[in-house]
């Protein structure tokens, strides 16, 4: 198997995580390196492999399942049998990290909680992450991103100022996964200086909500909710999102300064505004914000939208359009910067996916393999990893133990 | 508590570091409500100190808290359009309004006296320059150092052949400060009659010329003699007219009359070299051969302390003194017989001494009755209570770098 | 129309600070009236007769109306010569009282309460009268009665302490009369704002000026230093902590100096820029402001290699046109000649009866609406004894004659 | 170091931190909490502008109390340094020498210029673990582009697909909005954390550090990676338009609630809980297809039920049916959870100006590392003297010359 040469090269991850919250910490754990060995069985596979997703309907046929588990080695393996649960023993036993987002309590009932992991590895670190943590009144809840954005206050504080909250999908898994990524890598570099391991108990809603923390701080100092804002900032004038010229297509544009704001009266053609003293500083344009939204908007419907952002950034002002996925994919910036790496997929083919976003100048991170399929790697686990021999297999296999 | 004799007076003062400052807080000793308005930066006296334990704290400068007692202050940058609308709202209610800007950023912002007269027709405008607003050095820059220099007083102080020295502690500065605070109750006395404000034009350089330089005048017009430096005596004074250094510090005499002169010698037990003729002439002794004159009395001082001095000459009526150090000040037996320093509690700084009253009135007491503002502590009091400002709006203020 | 027009101010000061202090208001409009007397003379018409040579040696000039610095701070004045050791002087003076707004003197404590002029006394004539007193160093305390001169208070006051090189012994002389300037200023801000009251409430008072704390209420930084840090403050050159270079430094001519003070980082670059970017400027040794203020000897020591070579003025407007705040350290015949200060009236010429055209100094501020001026010569003495006890006080001439033979009017 | 900090994870780090307002502060955060030594270098001109941004208490400016700089810089260390004076750039170099790691969000370019680039300071400390985080990375056209918080959120994607499903049926063609008040800036600093972290890791190993360039823009893209990659491998391009077919957002008594019965057992463990479980099994809604044909009535079943309840009560009763159900928790609801409460995930901190305060603190616990009471945010320049006179040696009479001349 390709070795990866990241920070975590050497690092084997045992990885039960399924949907999106869990194979986001996995991928980028392996992105830097490790080895991970995602666990499956046919009968409970990851959802993302079928449904919507599944082109074909084929389970190793999702594009998506192959975004979140890029680099992931595929274990196909039934834990409700006692053998499976013995080799995942030995698995850990040879491993660093197990990571995983069940409900609460679905680990230990198939004989696979952390007490049991750590006599079989003393230093192992274990991630669980469920909704809510694993402690508290709603330790039992489910997590989904819609849950962890509406109960996290994240919803609450994002949409139109007189519109409904807003759900942020996938997104939120990925921060999940993001957040416990830290945590595990934090535990990884102290178990590297201590031996000592770590068994983490990550709350996906309390996450989210770190990323709102100054919304918070408000209600601790004044009592007073946030309120949903749109594009507007409370101190920044002008501050939105303007139609362009194409359909559905819009340039996003801020003023912080009173230098951004004469440059913008440049490049809007509009010296008599740069001199009236209604738009002077940034709290006279603030009260007037309706006046210059409409003046902006009326020069952005004239423009296309990229042409229209670097007009405005090279005479200094801060102008991005809402970037949607065809835009980014056809970047010139991002393909100057190498994002997009094409990886063979047995099934779907070429597959383009985005590069690791940090760069490491010393121990790249790094895309080395595709998506796995349903227990396509179960020889190398098996057998090199493990060192079982073809008849132990044979015979495991006939008891429905690879299922 | 009776009440003070410049009561009702409001007075603004939009100025930084000495001059200014110190105009205002003599007004404001003597009952004027003086607000002080800073650049959102502070004032750069903040940043002078002296620091309690040499730790830099923008609200422990010992110049500042000394500069800005009595005052009330808030942040506010008039080169801002909603700063400049909101000083002139201010001036709606002032009496007095002491500036040090410099003439051409003023003039620039339609800020200076001309511009106010006809919306302001009481308004008082006290403003402060290094050199004046009119003639050829209208704009030339220029510090303590430069108003030192062209007041003709540097040119006069320490040792012939040696750069000429400022007068210590920014004192051009601050008589500078008290000469305008003087003018400006003149024009408070005259308003009172004409019912008019006007201009107070304040040159640093031009008090301290006209004032100090008023005695040497006539020794360059009459004798042609522009000026010198005389190290350690006094120029135009008779022998003994000088500092000298005794056993433990520096002591001043000066014994202008027969009388006291002829006591001194006797004192000094009426030593041989008073026969010699050319140790008759006290003139020729100071303009002539100073150092051989002063040689036949220093060991007599070196011989005693500056507390035997004192006594010596208490006791023979000779006008002979030590030059008491900053501590032998805050320490004097005199002083504090009248209770002369006084102490001031301040939010960050603590208790401190602050030099007392420069006159006692009988009837209007002179106050030490607030510390110096932190910067910004009245802009709720002041932009909401007073000019109507939500306090929602003042994060805003700050933002665009009003207030 | 000028400030103080209409009011009326007895002026028994002498010397410096008392003197000084009633012209200030006489520059303003008010009528200032200077009691003076043969018997007792104002030591100023007495100082050398820099007009003329000094026959007499010693300090007992004869020409008492020749005094150009007596001319100086009296100017504006009237004079009338009333000798107070004569038993009707302090009654004819008590007779003036009423008409007085404003009763000044810098006599040592307890003078004028002797003469019957005291407060209280000066009250029961005229309710709202306003008397201010300059004491060399205040009224009570055991030092009320020491002789004190400018430089006696400089040293008392903790001034004197801080003038001299940086870690050279002390110089500690001002060549100038410092604390009687500022008691002069002083007592004027403080008359005219017990008038600004008194025109409002009707209310006179008594104010009393120390010289010593006139002066030593301006060294608050110094005492903020020690009571803050226990340091006592010494002398330190032309050092400021905010600015280096910031020093006088040599220019071609004999005693000619030029000031420079660089403030921010974009004036040092200026002021490099002006000298032709110099090698040594670059080095790191000069790279901010906290390197030069440490390396400010060696600094100066290259800026004056530099301005040596050039004429005070010429570095002034040369600099100056760089943004740079430099300024010649003028001398009294720099600024008698100089084109901004003639601008501003820094001195004015005056026509006097006994010395014919002089110059005095002028304005120190200026006021556009009501401004100070300089309206009459310093009095003769006693030249205006006929307008004050004829024509104010109404005595007939014979009892003027009288009292002018008995040396009442002396 | 106490036995308790001995076992925090990143205890004996020293982070310098050169950087302002969300992204790298939020960096040092992560690293602080867990018990590095995080010194933030604050510029000229009143420090860190995220100290003006608030929100302040009663909306009292004031640049000590500002609720963002409070939360972001908890449990740092605060010095100024002007780094336009040469005096202040050696000072930086001597800090960095002795540092493991720096976080920096200078334009790119900006350090290169004054000599305190990666190369530069790797050189003086070849373990130096120098982190950069910008919003378009250190190369490429856009990379000296100027982007606020919102911008950087519509760069990243995911302000294109929102708001989407109930606002889109309100408001359809309206603008897309931003996420959150700073959320762009929050996940970028989150990558820089990780990468400074593996980073850290690595030098274990190899015994050198690197510089890491963490664009913000492509850490928001790695959040989107589904709706990016979807586009990129199948032509399909998710917008604002894409809802919900059954399910969604629903106004409820007191705010807004979220149910979205996917599965069939989420369907008929809701419609139970609803106390309607003939709706579970019957023929109209019984699999995913048949809810999907019959969407409006599910919808108009579940909008009726919703709106005569308030969120509590729908959250109490269908959540633990297993159907995924929540409520939008407003900031008041965050504040007073019964969860977050339990789980001690609101800290309090005693500020000397901003008083006692409850902040949000670290969201995952660690069982070999209990979690240690955090400091508050430093006061502008708090620890000029510890900084520059205990770690660096100058003298304290320096300390003001240095504060003099504009330098701290």
């Amino acid at each position: 198997m390709q070795e990866g040469s990241g920070p975590l090269a050497g690092v084997r991850v045992v990885d039960f995580t399924w949907a999106l919250a869990g194979p986001g910490c996995t991928l980028f754990l392996g992105m830097l390196g490790a080895e991970v060995i995602k666990v499956e069985t046919a009968q409970y596979p990851d959802a993302m492999r079928r449904g919507a997703y599944s082109v074909s309907g084929d389970l190793d046929s999702s594009p998506t399942f192959n975004s979140a588990n890029l680099n992931k080695l595929g274990l196909r393996l039934n834990l409700r049998r006692p053998e499976g649960v013995q080799i995942i023993k030995r698995l850990v036993a040879v491993s660093d990290v197990v990571v995983e987002n069940f409900r609460l309590g679905v680990m230990d009932r198939i004989g696979l909680g952390y007490q049991v992991l750590r006599q079989v590895n003393p230093t192992l670190v274990m991630a669980s992450s469920c909704a809510f943590g694993s402690t508290g009144p709603w330790r039992e809840l489910a997590g989904y991103a819609n849950v962890f954005n509406a109960m996290s206050g994240m919803g609450s504080i994002t949409g139109y100022q007189d519109g409904p909250p807003t759900e942020l999908r996938d997104s939120i898994d990925m921060r999940v996964g993001t957040n416990l990524t830290f945590a595990v890598l934090a535990a990884l570099y102290h178990r590297q200086r201590t031996g000592v391991g770590q068994y983490i108990d990550h709350a996906a809603a309390e996450a989210i909500t770190r990323h709102l923390g100054d919304a918070v701080m408000d209600y601790a100092m004044n009592q007073r909710v946030t309120p949903r804002r749109g594009n507007r900032d409370p101190l920044m004038a002008p501050h939105g999102c303007y139609p362009c010229k194409e359909n559905d297509t819009w340039l996003s544009l801020a003023v912080g300064t009173d230098d951004e704001w004469r440059a913008l009266c440049l490049v809007l053609g509009r010296p008599d505004l740069a001199a009236d003293p209604r738009f002077a500083d940034g709290a006279a344009r603030w009260a007037q914000q309706a006046e210059l939204d409409s003046i902006i908007g009326a020069w952005t419907c004239q423009r296309d939208a990229r042409q229209a952002m670097q007009e405005l950034q090279e005479a200094g002002v801060a102008a991005i359009p809402s970037f949607s996925a065809k835009d980014l994919f056809e970047d010139p910036h991002l393909r100057a910067r190498g994002v997009w790496q094409d990886v063979e997929h047995p099934k779907l083919g070429t597959t383009h996916v985005q590069v690791p976003p940090w760069r490491l100048s010393a121990t790249p991170a790094s895309v080395r393999r595709h998506g796995p399929l349903l227990g396509g790697d179960n020889d190398y686990v098996l057998c090199q990893v493990l060192g079982m021999g073809a008849g132990e297999v044979e015979r495991l296999a006939g008891q429905q133990v690879f299922e | 508590m009776s009440r003070m004799a410049l009561e009702g007076v409001k007075v603004i003062e939009w100025g930084e570091y000495v001059s200014a400052p110190f105009c205002a807080r003599t007004l404001a000793d003597m009952g004027a409500d003086v607000l002080k308005v800073e650049h959102p930066r502070g004032d750069r006296s903040r940043r002078h100190g002296p620091f309690p334990g040499d730790v830099p704290h923008r609200e422990q400068s010992g110049l500042y808290l000394a500069l800005n007692a009595n005052k009330r202050g808030i942040t506010l940058n008039p080169s801002k359009a909603t700063g400049r609308a909101i000083l002139l709202r201010l001036l709606e209610s002032a009496d007095v309004l002491v500036e040090d800007q410099g003439a051409s950023f003023v003039d620039g912002l339609g800020l200076d006296y001309v511009s106010l007269k006809e919306r302001f027709p009481r308004l008082i405008v006290a403003s402060l320059t290094p050199y004046g607003r009119t003639g050829p050095y209208r704009d030339y820059k220029g510090h303590d150092l430069s108003a030192n220099a062209a007041g003709g007083i540097s040119f006069g102080n320490g040792t012939p052949q040696r750069e000429p020295l400022v007068v210590p502690a920014a004192q051009v500065s601050f008589m500078a400060g008290l000469g305008a605070a003087l003018a400006t109750v003149m024009a408070l006395v005259a308003r009172e009659a004409t019912g008019r404000g006007q201009l107070v034009d304040v040159a640093e350089a031009q008090v301290v010329g006209v004032l100090l330089t008023g005695y040497h005048l006539p020794t360059y017009i009459y004798k042609g003699i522009p000026g010198y430096r005389a190290g350690n005596r006094f120029r135009l004074g008779l022998y003994p007219n000088c500092v000298l250094p005794c056993k433990d510090g520096y002591v001043c005499i000066n014994c202008p009359q027969m009388e006291q002169y002829q006591r001194f010698l006797a004192l000094l037990g009426n030593p041989e070299w008073t026969n010699n003729p050319r140790y008759r002439d006290r003139r020729a002794m100071t303009e002539q051969y100073p150092d051989e004159a002063e040689g036949l009395i220093i060991p007599w001082f070196m011989e005693h302390t500056k507390e035997e001095i004192f006594a010596l000459c208490r006791e023979h009526r000779i006008p002979c003194v030590p030059v008491q150090t900053i501590q032998e000040v805050v320490h004097d037996e005199h002083l504090a017989s009248r209770s002369y320093f006084q102490e001031l509690g301040h939010p960050d700084a603590g208790r401190l001494t602050y030099p007392g009253p420069p006159y006692r009135f009988s009837a209007t007491p002179w106050g030490l009755r607030l510390p110096a503002p932190t910067l910004g502590q009245h802009n709720r009091e002041v932009l909401c209570d007073l000019l109507g400002y939500i306090p929602d709006d003042l994060p805003r203020l700050r933002a665009a770098g009003v207030i | 129309m000028q400030p103080l027009e209409g009011y009326r101010v007895l002026d028994f000061g002498s010397a410096w600070a008392g003197p000084m202090a009633a012209q200030l208001l006489a520059d303003m409009g008010a009528e200032v009236i200077k009691v003076e007397s043969r018997a007792r003379m104002d030591g100023l018409r007495l100082g050398r007769p820099i007009v003329g040579d000094d026959v007499a040696g010693g300090d007992r000039g004869l020409w008492p109306d020749l005094q150009p610095a007596f001319h100086g701070f009296n100017r504006n004045k009237l004079s009338i010569t009333v000798n107070l050791k004569h038993p009707e002087g302090v009654a004819l003076i008590k007779r003036l009282v009423p008409m007085a707004d404003v009763v000044t003197n810098n006599f040592a404590p307890g003078v004028m309460e002797r003469l019957g002029l005291g407060y209280e006394e000066l009250r029961a004539i005229r309710r709202d009268i306003i008397v201010v007193s300059m004491p060399a160093a205040g009224e009570s305390g055991p030092l009320k009665d020491i002789i004190a001169y400018a430089t006696i208070i400089h040293a008392l006051s903790g001034l004197m302490s801080m003038v001299g090189y940086e870690g050279e012994p002390l110089v500690g002389q001002l060549q100038a009369a410092w604390s009687d300037a500022l008691a002069a200023m002083h007592a004027a801000v403080a008359t005219a704002t017990a008038l600004y009251h008194r025109r409002r409430t009707g209310e006179g008072q008594y104010i009393e000026v120390s010289q010593w704390e006139a002066t030593t209420s301006m060294l608050g930084e110094a005492i903020m230093d020690y009571a803050m840090n226990g340091r006592v403050a010494g002398p330190m050159g032309n050092y400021h902590p905010m600015m280096a270079p910031h020093n006088n430094y040599p220019c071609r001519g004999d005693d000619r100096w030029v000031s420079i003070a660089v403030a921010s980082e974009e004036e040092w670059q200026a002021f490099c820029r002006a000298l032709g970017d110099p090698e040594w400027a670059r080095d790191t040794k000069f790279a901010d402001a906290f390197q030069r203020q440490r390396n400010r000897a060696e600094l100066d020591a290259r800026i004056a290699e530099w301005t040596c070579q050039h004429d005070a003025h010429e570095v002034t407007e040369f600099l100056q046109g760089a943004g740079v705040a430099a300024m010649t350290v003028m001398n009294i015949e720099d600024q008698f000649l100089d084109p901004h200060f003639r601008e501003r009236g820094f001195h004015v010429e005056v026509e006097h009866p006994k010395v014919g055209l002089e110059w005095l100094y002028g304005q120190p501020w200026l006021l556009s609406d009501t401004p100070g001026s300089v309206r009459r010569h310093a009095p003769l003495l006693g030249e205006h004894n006929e307008y004050v006890f004829r024509q104010l006080l109404e005595i007939p001439a014979e009892e003027y004659e009288r009292l002018v033979k008995e040396q009442a009017l002396y | 170091m106490t036995a308790m900090a001995e076992r925090d994870l990143l205890a004996g780090i020293t982070v310098l931190e050169y950087a302002t307002m969300v992204a790298g502060p939020y960096c040092g955060k992560l690293l602080a909490e867990l018990g590095a030594r995080v010194i933030k270098v604050e510029g000229p001109g009143g420090g860190d502008p995220a100290r003006r941004r608030g929100p302040f208490p009663e909306d009292l400016p004031d640049d000590e109390l500002s609720g963002l700089f409070l939360y972001l810089n908890t449990s740092k260390q605060g010095v100024t340094l002007n780094l336009e004076t040469a005096t202040g750039r050696d000072l930086f170099r001597r800090l960095a020498a002795s540092a493991d790691v720096l976080v920096e969000d200078a334009t790119p370019g900006v350090m290169a210029a004054i000599g305190l680039d990666h190369d530069a300071l790797c050189s003086l400390n070849p373990r130096l673990v120098y982190t950069s985080v910008t919003p378009f990375g250190q190369t490429g056209p856009y990379s000296q582009y100027r982007a606020y918080p919102m911008n950087l959120f519509h760069a990243g994607g995911e302000g294109y697909t929102l708001p989407g499903s109930l606002s889109n049926e309100l408001f359809p063609g309206r603008e897309p909005v931003q996420g959150g008040t700073y959320l762009a800036e929050y996940d970028g600093g989150l990558h820089a954390a990780i990468a400074t972290v593996a980073a850290l890791i690595a030098r274990n190993l190899t015994g050198s550090g690197q510089h890491v360039d963490v664009s913000k823009q492509e850490a928001a893209m790695m959040l989107n990676l589904l709706n990016i990659q979807l586009f990129a491998n199948t032509g399909e391009l998710v917008t604002r338009r894409r809802s919900y077919h059954f399910g969604g957002i629903f106004p409820c008594k007191d705010g807004y609630v979220i149910l979205y019965p996917r599965e069939d057992r989420h369907w008929q463990g809701l419609t139970a809980a609803m106390g309607r479980p003939e709706l579970g099994t019957e023929e109209r809604f019984r699999t995913w297809e048949d809810r999907y044909r019959h969407r409006d009535e599910v919808n108009a079943v579940l909008r009726e039920w919703v709106a005569a309840h308030t969120k509590e009560e729908v959250f109490q009763t269908a959540a633990p049916s297993g159907c995924p159900a929540a409520y939008f928790a407003t900031t008041e609801d965050v504040f007073h959870s019964p969860q977050f409460a339990a789980r001690d995930f609101f800290e309090e901190i005693e500020h000397p100006s901003a008083g006692r305060l409850a902040y949000p603190s670290r969201p995952y616990g660690f069982s070999e590392a209990p979690r240690s009471q955090q400091g508050p945010a430093p006061l502008l320049g708090q620890h000029n003297r510890e900084v520059y006179c205990g770690l660096l040696g100058l003298a304290p009479g320096e300390l003001a010359e240095l504060h003099r001349a504009g330098v701290v």
